[in-house]
């Protein structure tokens, strides 16, 4: 079986309250999964463990039908926090992943320039990261994850720290780029109108399960007039019920 | 603050002054006066009297530095990344440094022979510890969210040690290694003491039975200022060479 | 009625201290110094406090700065002191008889002092009565310091003879007592005082103290004449109570061999037992005048200002 | 990993065995074997022979390290702290350790007398280095934010101190103090070499007189365990008092 | 002059690029300021500064007619990393202020867990940290912020990590407790309907300069009523207006 299988996944940290409870799910290739769910309630856990970072204490990943054991490897990863390295330039922190292994080419050094153009950030493009705004910061490490041109992307809430525009700006230019290379995404964020704009699936966590699905039948690609678009709001309203009722943790 | 050296340049005569009034009272067998010292010092410097001991010494800190830190600095990092390494080894680490090397002077004699080459053991084995000691800590306080960065780049033990416990431990690294080229030079002396016929170590211990003290004191000074050096020399390479890791939160 | 006698003293009037500087720790052949019980130095109502060291250099520099009364020390350290013009004065050899050798494997046939030419030779350290008594000997068989390598070996001399890192090795007569008891055999021993027999040790004061301790130190040179009569006299006690006193003191029959040999050495030049302590001014300064000579100090010493008539030997 | 342990005392056991080996062909005053050293140490020891020498170097390396840590550690603090007194002192500091202290014996003598006291100056002036270097690089490698919040907060210098630095700092600091207690009992033995009849040094000098090698290696293996114990030491009170300040991004 | 007043103010980093350009303000006793403004733009830096937790290259800060020298004394702060100290549990965290210069009361201590109720992470009182998930460490933040119940605060995108019903629910509580202790507000965020929500004023900065202040004249207290009332609705879309057509930096 293609994609992401999330079999039966359970897990605590250090034997403490159990923060995934048996989570099944399934990403397709090429899809755009969207994980929202209240604070705390184990998106970020879900994550790094659907991406291999973490191991669950009960339940495995597959991909393509293969057991994940490691982080999967074709993938680009935006954690929470930027974890940016404070020693490496804005352009070397983006490069990071290819000069991890060798020595980087011209045209990767293009591809990272193009992608800071595209972060809006190319002028810090020789800065360090502790030089930039906490957005900025985060715009490097969308960067970072893109550099690689991953079949699989892994966003815990890449957009957080980015005011409504550029995000808006940025939404865009991602979902240009997934549907380009076809990319598999998994995407957390909290700002349910930015689920719906970007997936073509969203889930709803609580407490460590998921409780909803929405598949978004919205047509693609998604423009100005989506926002508008009174479906857009039904599937607002919708998510934001399955989102309501349970206190937040 | 443009006053400090000026008040450095007062503590410093200060300093000299208690230490002439000091030696006016006493023998100059105990503490020679540094109106005394000084002067000796400059006019051997000038006749190069010290020069070959000066350089003997010179060559085997340098030596002996440049293996202690290696050591331990491998040690500390294979160590610091293997717990069943760290338990296994440090008794003998340990005992290596409990075990004052002048009373294994023999034992190294015999080994490594009369030449520079025990000098240069001792010192090495006297500089190495807080090299690892510091390496060891720098590489397991790491910050797990980078850690996960290099897990997910599929980054291999050495890429991480590499990129990232190295960057990150720089500043504990460097603070050990101003420790071990002070002890080294402390290193060389000290193996100086045992057989050795040229050095700085060896010119104490000469100066000792001539019961030429002043000598002696002018030695101590040119072991200081070599010592002030290293160390100088070390914050200079922190400096210029790995300014950039030593980044605090937020560059101002 | 001993222990009576020293409460007595101390009623009367009270012990007057002393402080002597060693060349060493409290060790088997000062044992006389030592035994606490034999209460030779406070029946002169001295309070004799031993100050140990680390060489004949340190026991100089404890008097020098006021730490100590007296310093038991070797001729080395003492020309070297006065030829620093330190005031000192000399009271009482100590050891008339030189004690130290040089020791060679038989295997070596190093018989005499002129087969030392070219060898390699080991000395406790460059500063120690080893070389420079190795620099008497070989001086007396025309040789000089260029004709042998001198090696430094620490006090453990005796390792790298047997390794054959050295072909002889300068050492003192108990150094060689005990390195035999340990195993060390076939070995051929030079003496220096074959070629030229020189005090090993002295007491020494500083001049202020000479003058105004006076006193005391005639009173502790008596208790140490007594000591050292007793401790010829009574060798098996003196091993014995070393065991307890000493710091190397562990085996008895080896603190007697000690003290047999330090017994030796402290019979006058003149063998004449009553005048222990005398020193032989001529042979002092023949003494210092071969340490001039030899480079090991830099002024010619003229030793009659430094030791009282009183303590000089008559012919 | 359970077999650790028995990994570890193969590792001894082999390198007992290669020493007893080494020493067979060779004569007991160059290299005496463990089977006559250990035995030699277990009788002793029951008969009390080295405990008053135990007991005499372990007060002073308790002392001189209490006195130099404590020394080490606020002098890092204060030239942390302040830049200008890091350049006003640093020299002075790195005289105290480049000079051997082996040298300065008589003058030790003469300012804190035979007794114990230069012994512990000794012990502290070795021991204090290490604690110094770590403690003044914890000192000046803060995160900035968290600076920010305690700016916001009031925090004096003295609060800051003592609420951030010194938390943030330990696991450097802690790495300083291990160093710190291994070259302690160094110091306090150095400082029997120069003139003491009782303690660890009193007795290597006096074992070496004797021409004892087998009493000074028992001698050694007691500083060996010594240090280990101290060291051990270190890290219990790391593991247990200031467990919680050794966070490493996240808690697993 | 009593209020908050920033007057002309300049600033660059390390002479870099001047990052605030003669920036003039005035917030007023117990007005809530929102400051929105592109990534990157100057919020934080011109929050650091009119808090004087930072000096100005040009210009000053006057409280009350006083010249701000030093961080304000009766200020809550939220930084834009929730900065906790990881030695300490989440209540030490929160009541940290206190604690500093002595040691806090019961009715203190109640009081900080009453604020962790309110940011709904009673549950992890005794936690470290590090054990918390990104919006929780955020809400933690918050609560220290407010332990002192101080006459100003200085917040630095506090909900930035938050699901938006968490955001929600404690935007509402903001709000009440700002108005039960009259402070003084002056609130970053990139969400536009949120500043509209809590905000008496608005001021939209961009690259440095302030190019737009809008009064918020929807009726207090705001309710759900609020956000779907058509006044809520144009406010958006002047600031969004504002926001807009200038490029990022
Ligand atoms: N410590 C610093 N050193 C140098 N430049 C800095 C520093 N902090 C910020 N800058 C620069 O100043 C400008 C404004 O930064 P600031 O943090 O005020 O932005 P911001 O509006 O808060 O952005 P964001 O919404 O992304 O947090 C940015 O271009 C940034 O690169
Ligand atoms: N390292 C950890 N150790 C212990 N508990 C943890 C750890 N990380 C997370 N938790 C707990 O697990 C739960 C889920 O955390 P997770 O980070 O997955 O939440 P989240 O949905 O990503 O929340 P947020 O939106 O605030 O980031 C939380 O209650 C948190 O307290
Ligand atoms: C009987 C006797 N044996 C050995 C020495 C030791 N010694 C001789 S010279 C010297 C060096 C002086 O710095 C030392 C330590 C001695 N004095 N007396
Ligand atoms: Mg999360
Ligand atoms: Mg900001």
């Amino acid at each position: 079986m293609s994609g992401l299988t999330i079999d039966h996944i359970s897990h605590s940290y250090d034997g403490g309250k159990t923060v995934l409870q048996g989570v099944n799910y399934h990403v397709g290739d090429g899809e755009f999964h969207c994980l929202v769910g209240r604070s705390g309630c184990g998106k970020t856990s879900f994550l790094k463990i659907a991406s291999g970072l973490m191991k669950a204490e009960v339940g495995h990943i597959l991909l393509d039908g293969q057991q994940v054991l490691k982080p999967i490897a074709d993938a680009g990863f935006v954690f929470q926090s930027p974890t940016l390295l404070e020693w490496k330039t804005v352009l070397e922190n983006v490069l990071f992943p290819i000069e991890l292994k060798r020595k980087s080419t011209l045209e990767e050094q293009d591809r990272a320039k193009a992608l800071l153009e595209l972060m809006k950030i190319e002028q810090h493009t020789y800065s360090f990261p502790l030089q930039l705004s906490g957005g900025q910061q985060s715009r490097v490490a969308i960067a970072r994850a893109l550099i690689k041109n991953p079949q699989y992307l892994f966003l815990d809430e890449p957009f957080a720290a980015l005011d409504a525009i550029t995000r808006e700006e940025l939404q865009d230019d991602l979902l240009a780029l997934c549907a380009h290379h076809q990319m598999t995404v998994l995407f957390i964020t909290h700002d349910i109108a930015e689920a719906i704009y970007v997936a073509d699936h969203v889930l709803v966590m609580e407490e460590g399960k998921i409780v909803h699905t929405e598949t978004i039948d919205l047509p693609k690609p998604r423009t100005l007039d989506t926002r508008y678009s009174s479906r857009f709001n039904e599937l607002g309203f919708v998510l934001r019920q399955a989102l309501e009722g349970v206190p937040v943790k | 603050m443009k006053w400090a050296p000026v008040f450095s340049s007062f503590v410093f005569i200060g300093l000299v002054t208690v230490w002439e009034l000091a030696a006016r009272s006493m023998s100059e067998l105990v503490l020679p006066a540094p109106s005394i010292v000084f002067p000796l010092l400059w006019t051997e410097l000038k006749t190069g009297y010290f020069t070959p001991h000066l350089i003997q010494t010179g060559i085997e800190v340098i030596a002996g530095l440049f293996i202690g830190s290696l050591l331990g600095f491998l040690l500390g990092v294979f160590m610091g990344e293997f717990p069943w390494l760290r338990s296994l080894l440090s008794p003998y680490v340990i005992a290596s440094q409990a075990v004052p090397k002048l009373a294994l002077a023999p034992l190294f004699v015999l080994w490594f022979g009369f030449g520079m080459t025990s000098k240069i053991v001792i010192t090495a084995m006297i500089c190495f510890f807080p090299l690892l000691e510091n390496t060891m800590t720098a590489m397991q306080r790491i910050d797990r969210d980078k850690e996960n960065l290099f897990r997910v780049l599929h980054a291999t033990r050495w890429e991480t040690f590499i990129h990232l416990k190295i960057p990150e431990g720089l500043p504990s690294i460097m603070s050990g290694l101003r420790v071990a080229v002070v002890l080294a030079l402390v290193g060389a002396v000290v193996g100086e003491f045992i057989g050795a016929n040229k050095g700085l170590g060896a010119m104490i211990i000469a100066s000792q039975g001539m019961m030429d003290t002043p000598l002696m004191f002018a030695v101590l000074i040119l072991l200081t200022v070599y010592g002030m050096l290293l160390y100088g020399l070390v914050i200079l390479i922190e400096k210029i060479v790995f300014a950039k890791y030593l980044y605090w939160g937020e560059r101002k | 009625n001993q222990g009576n006698h020293s409460e007595e003293g101390s009623e009367d009037e009270k012990a007057r201290k002393l402080r002597m500087a060693s060349w060493s720790q409290p060790i088997t052949e000062q044992i006389n110094l030592l035994a606490e019980e034999k209460s030779y130095f406070k029946d002169q109502q001295i309070e004799l406090e031993f100050i140990p060291g680390a060489g004949g250099g340190d026991a100089i520099k404890n008097i020098a700065s006021g730490k100590a009364d007296i310093a038991f020390t070797d001729p080395g350290s003492l020309f070297a002191a006065l030829d620093k013009g330190e005031k000192l004065v000399v009271l009482y050899d100590i050891y008339p008889q030189n004690v130290f050798n040089i020791v060679s494997l038989q295997a070596n046939q190093l018989t005499k002092p002129q087969d030392l030419k070219g060898k390699t030779i080991g000395v406790y350290s460059l500063s120690s009565g080893t070389r420079q008594n190795l620099l008497v000997m070989l001086h007396h068989a025309g040789l000089s310091e260029e004709d042998v390598t001198i090696v430094e070996t620490g006090v453990l001399n005796f390792a790298p003879l047997m390794q054959g890192r050295v072909d002889a090795t300068a050492a003192t007569d108990t150094g060689l007592a005990t390195g035999i008891a340990k195993g060390l055999e076939d070995v051929n021993v030079m003496e220096v005082k074959d070629h030229f027999n020189y005090s090993s040790d002295l007491f020494v004061v500083t001049e202020d103290t000479y003058e105004q301790k006076k006193e005391e130190i005639l009173a502790f040179l008596e208790g140490y004449r007594k000591s050292v009569k007793w401790m010829m006299d009574q060798p098996e006690e003196a091993a014995a109570l070393a065991v307890k006193y000493a710091i190397d003191g562990k085996d008895e029959a080896h603190n007697l061999a000690i003290i047999e040999l330090r017994n030796a050495s402290a019979l006058p030049s003149t063998g004449d037992d009553k005048q222990l302590g005398v020193i032989d001014l001529p042979n002092l300064q023949e003494a210092a005048d071969l340490y001039f000579e030899l480079g090991l100090i830099e002024h010619k010493l003229d030793l009659t200002t430094i030791v009282p008539s009183e303590f000089i030997a008559k012919k």
